[in-house]
């Protein structure tokens, strides 16, 4: 496998490519690539719409909607007024006529605004409805920790929709990834949440310029290992791979797994992985409690427990609102260390002195 | 009561007159059932607000949409859906619109242009707001009519969907459904304005006031915001000033209203005074009417029978229709 | 301990009461025990009101609130316009200024409307002001299900004010707790959110007439058992107690702990317990990804994974939207037939087919 | 340029060119910072709507309240904060108001009637109809003044909070600072009414429509609204017209707003205006407004000298404050 933030594109295109064959490969950050999965799904499908604030004139705030104004003009491309939960429910209601609407939230924060119409409306919709309508919507937000935005930017919120019954949940951590499986969002009949870690829309890596998607409920091992299974995905996937790197030099070989999707979970590679290697490491940039890292120990624990060696360690963030200061911010996210350190208390290296 | 501005034949009065009468059927058997236990959780009648829905109704299209609310076998009727499969799904049956998953709530028939009903009070203001522009998007030029009460005219979600709708010009009518109490809070307490109409004028489009018990008014001016959305001029806010004649809910068993009050509003029955509307100046005969009611009470009669006869759904199914079909739902795929 | 759905009222007095010895004992049920709690804090302290919609003159969908207005007027029982986040948001603003607002919710499930005031604004505000702040804040919600009130009210949503750090969460068993607990939560400093199960408002059990509180943070052994430990609240511990009446008859003892206080957690009654059976049942009726479940097996993970004889089992509500239909609903909400199949499979009494 | 309607000495006029000023240095200095990597995240320069806040707040006592904004230094200053104590805030030090926890949209000080910056568009809304209701049950006759912006005028809190002050005639001003843009998006094209003062006649209460840019016209009106919230009689809300000759923040750097448009309402300039009243009908020395702006550059200098030498939190503090004292934060006795 390739190194730290990258993906070897043809693998994963082999995996879940609709595409036919590999094209020409650039390296494009990740909010180039998501810009260009939607450049590629309103093009292929006029259903498909935006809508959000500031996306059509201004492109976005991290210009993810760049050029799809000009290209497609106000009435697939909206600025929103300031009133996130009509966006998300006006989302939900050309779902239901046959639209394929992607609503994004400027900060990922703002799901508070919107649970009920995600929750209460999209994901339900459809069950409440006795499988008689299909709601094929797409909510996409940007988490904004790491960069001093303070306690109402800076929420990892998955967790509540990994909850949720009849929502898929989405978390990207390259390039490669992010288009690919924003392509099969948008394309799925069911709504999604798909969430963007700010901090990786600059990150670069290598995109395929074909039609290609990645599929939703797929796993990918972003390294292999034999001693320790580190599971994660997003900004998490890239703090593992650093820590892999670092414990390599020790002979330790950590196993990355990238959920990518978190709902539905790919729990056959997770468990695949923890039947070989017997550790588990999990981590996430969310508030401990509750988080989807408990959520993983918890499915591991299900169908796995005799395979675990020693008690699963998770690496999350802090318990507390997210502080402003940077000093403190990064004590309240998960670091690079944290990983190194869960590797070494999960294998009994160090001891548990927490 | 109103005089119809536009030509309309005896028949199609007729027609206004048999589907009040068959919610209103509809309602008091509901009621019944939810007594037998035959209908878990709740049910909200529509009782003495006929004219509201049968009147917007008819002002649409087969192709237009409604979106309803927790009281919302009203709207549905109105719309043209089919009562037996209402009331399957009502009592929770697998012939029901929704396979008794949704219940009395949540009656959902995109074939007859109900997207649903919801049981979020207000929350289906701003789906009203996709569905019109989504249906423009497509190149079509249906218009979505949005059912709500004077209580949810206090809901943060309306006031955004209002905006959103107006910027937009989506092609969204707003029936704004004034019974003067929500659940027991009088309008009066919970409103700070007198008309809601009056808050159109806060999103720049017409705000009209009309008689809710009244269902040629109520036609009239349903038909001119219709016309005007289809146009593309944008959305009405249409308050229609109604009372609820029956509690609540069926589950709701204190009612605080005053009983006067109640009277009162008795007396305006909307269907009585349609009647008496139709036997004078439209010159129906009253037997005729008689005929109406009678034929309404067997549909709803009907309606019971066919539901009492549909299955009870599988509790396996309970795990059905969660998603729809994707790649990802293949067995065996995910755990 | 007593049987099913009581709790011997002198133990938990002894355990946590702030006030002065036991007086009478009455039955109770759970709406009058919490009314009653409601009663005295106001007659207490000036500063508590409460706010929600037709709590007023009609004392409360469900009568938790009755006869407040007569004796407390208006200003202090407010009968608010249906905008639940505009509740929730003043209660902020009341709580800052140095009230002690209580919210209602007539239903738990419009807790989705009020995330962003709750989790951005209750729960972060004294963090964000370097603790300068208190927000003495209650928000209390019936939980729905079990009685055909359909996917938009029949959510058991605690496990999103677990994933916020900053709030308080409750979810009281009976009569007695839910008095104790509500007073307590009224008196905290901080933002709580009290989920009370709407089945459950009609269940008798015997309150003091004393001035007690229960303490936040400390479960009760509601039966005690040596052969598994299961876990729950609300709702939950009355499945288990039934499951372990029924597992008597055929001798396994089953230790029934009643968190009570779900955040912060009473993490050592909990391990105490599995130290001594090894063996641990945990059950919510809330769907099961995500949940308060997943939660408290990773937790026990942390700290006593050795102590874990068998992996721990979770019996939660499946991960769909509530249905209405009777058999539908049953088969969706978690019934003390699952928590006997799930005592008996950590127990290895039978094949772990699942 | 309004002359005031209330007696106001000299002293006063000068007082409020020095808290404009004030707000003027330190917006500018807080961008330097920011560019210079000692301010994180984002800073929203509160620059050409002075006015606003500071009008506003010289119709305040000093136990009246205000909640404020993503854009809320200006607020701060003009409420009476420390200049210090926000600069060591903003740049996240443990002297700030917040010890460094809540950064530039979270500053807090309660001692100075200051409930809060929000960095949630329209967040604090609801926040102030229950301070302000608190307040009164505390038998205090205390004011909220709320401030939002244009683009926060679609958002469904706010119209919840309107509704919801309206009924309770709780004292709350609501000041709707209208500077045409939000982020990228015009106020024309985000809001289906011309005067966003409009939307008070749907909740049944005054709507003020004001200069934002004069501030004795900022002054009065906002006098008149707390008057009327003191006595009791119930909310207000004032549209402030204004601009914001910077960016959106100091982060974003992409600005669409026509030139001419900056430069038109560069020339209204509301600190010039009020200096050429002040120098021209209110016959200050011309060396006098010197002397303020020059008073002001110092009190930002020092303010930026005190935030400098304050210490960074310590990473281990992070876990302090998350609750406020309880019997269950006990140590030891919980995990
Ligand atoms: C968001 C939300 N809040 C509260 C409720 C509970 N509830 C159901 S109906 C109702 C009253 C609604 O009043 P109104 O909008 O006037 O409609 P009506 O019942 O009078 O037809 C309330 C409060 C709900 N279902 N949804
Ligand atoms: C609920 C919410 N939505 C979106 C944002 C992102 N945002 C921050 S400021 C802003 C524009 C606010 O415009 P306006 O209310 O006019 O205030 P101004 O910035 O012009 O002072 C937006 C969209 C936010 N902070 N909160
Ligand atoms: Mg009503
Ligand atoms: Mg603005």
């Amino acid at each position: 496998m390739s190194g730290v933030g990258s993906t070897e594109p043809h693998k994963s295109a082999g995996a879940g490519s609709a595409g036919a064959g590999v094209g020409a490969v650039r390296e494009l950050t990740m909010s180039e690539a998501l810009n260009e999965a939607l450049h590629e799904e309103m093009e292929r499908d006029p259903t498909v719409f935006v809508v959000g604030e500031d996306i059509a004139a201004m492109g976005g705030l991290f210009q993810v909607t760049s050029g799809l104004l000009d290209r497609f003009g106000p009435q697939r491309v909206i600025d929103a007024p300031i009133s996130e939960a009509a966006q998300a429910g006006a989302g939900v209601g050309a779902a239901l006529v046959g639209c394929r609407p992607v609503v994004e939230l400027q900060i990922a924060d703002f799901v508070s605004l919107v649970m009920d119409q995600v929750v209460n409306h999209a994901g339900k919709w459809r069950y409440m409805s006795g499988g008689r309508v299909t709601v094929p919507f797409v909510l996409r937000g940007a988490v904004s920790s790491g960069i001093g935005m303070a306690a109402q930017h800076s929420q990892t919120l998955e967790a509540w929709f990994v909850h949720a019954p009849g929502l898929v949940v989405i978390m990207p951590s390259t390039p490669y990834d992010a288009k690919g499986l924003l392509k099969s969002a948008i394309r799925d009949d069911n709504p999604v949440v798909f969430l963007e870690k700010r901090l990786l829309y600059s990150r670069r890596g290598p995109v395929p310029d074909t039609d290609y998607v990645v599929p939703i409920g797929v796993a990918e091992i972003k390294q292999e290992g034999s001693h320790v299974t580190f599971v994660s995905y997003a900004q998490g996937v890239h703090l593992g791979l650093q820590a892999a790197r670092q414990l390599a030099r020790e002979g330790i070989e950590v196993e990355v797994v990238d959920l990518r999707t978190l709902k539905p979970l790919d729990i056959q590679t997770v468990v695949a992985s923890v039947s070989k290697t017997g550790h588990l490491v999990v981590a996430t940039e969310a508030a401990r409690a509750g988080s989807m890292a408990s959520e993983l120990v918890a499915r591991v624990c299900d169908v796995a427990f005799d395979a675990l060696r020693a008690a699963p360690v998770r690496v999350t963030a802090k318990d507390t609102p997210m502080p402003y200061a940077a000093p403190l911010e990064r004590a309240v996210l998960p670091q690079v260390e944290d990983v190194v350190d869960a590797v070494n208390q999960v294998l009994g290296r160090v001891p548990v002195g927490r | 009561m109103a005089s119809p501005t536009t030509t309309t034949s005896v028949q199609q009065l007729e027609h206004l007159l048999l589907r009040m009468w068959q919610i209103r059927w509809f309602e008091l058997r509901a009621m019944e059932l939810f007594e037998e236990k035959l209908i878990r959780g709740s049910v909200h009648p529509y009782i003495g607000m006929e004219a509201i829905a049968v009147g917007a109704c008819a002002a649409l299209r087969e192709d237009d949409y409604i979106t309803s609310t927790h009281r919302g076998h009203g709207h549905c009727v109105a719309k043209g859906l089919e009562l037996k499969l209402m009331m399957a799904e009502i009592i929770g049956r697998e012939d029901g619109y929704c396979r008794g998953r949704g219940g009395s709530m949540h009656i959902t028939a995109m074939d007859r242009g109900m997207l649903g009903a919801d049981a979020i009070v207000a929350g289906s203001s701003a789906i009203a707001v996709g569905a019109g522009h989504g249906l423009r998007l497509q190149g079509r030029d249906s218009v979505v009519v949005c059912f709500f009460g004077d209580g949810a005219s206090n809901q943060g979600i309306l006031h955004e969907a209002c905006n959103l709708a107006a910027v937009l010009a989506a092609p969204v009518v707003y029936v704004c459904e004034n019974n003067e109490w929500a659940i027991s809070t009088p309008v009066t307490a919970s409103t700070s304005v007198s008309n809601i109409a009056d808050r159109a004028a806060g999103y720049g489009f017409p705000g009209v006031i009309v008689d809710g018990n009244d269902v040629l008014a109520m036609r009239d001016v349903a038909a001119e915001a219709v016309a005007r959305a289809r146009a593309g001029e944008g959305p009405t806010l249409i308050e229609a000033k109604s009372y609820r004649i029956t509690p609540h809910s069926a589950a709701t068993k204190t009612d605080l209203r005053p009983p006067e009050e109640l009277d009162a509003w008795r007396a305006r029955d909307p269907i009585l005074r349609f009647s008496r509307y139709l036997t004078g100046e439209a010159g129906v005969e009253p037997a005729r009417l008689e005929e109406i009611e009678e034929q309404a009470r067997r549909d709803v009669e009907e309606a019971v029978e066919f539901a009492k006869a549909s299955p009870r759904p599988e509790p396996e199914a309970a795990l059905e229709d969660v998603y729809a079909p994707a790649d990802w739902l293949t067995p065996g795929r995910l755990a």
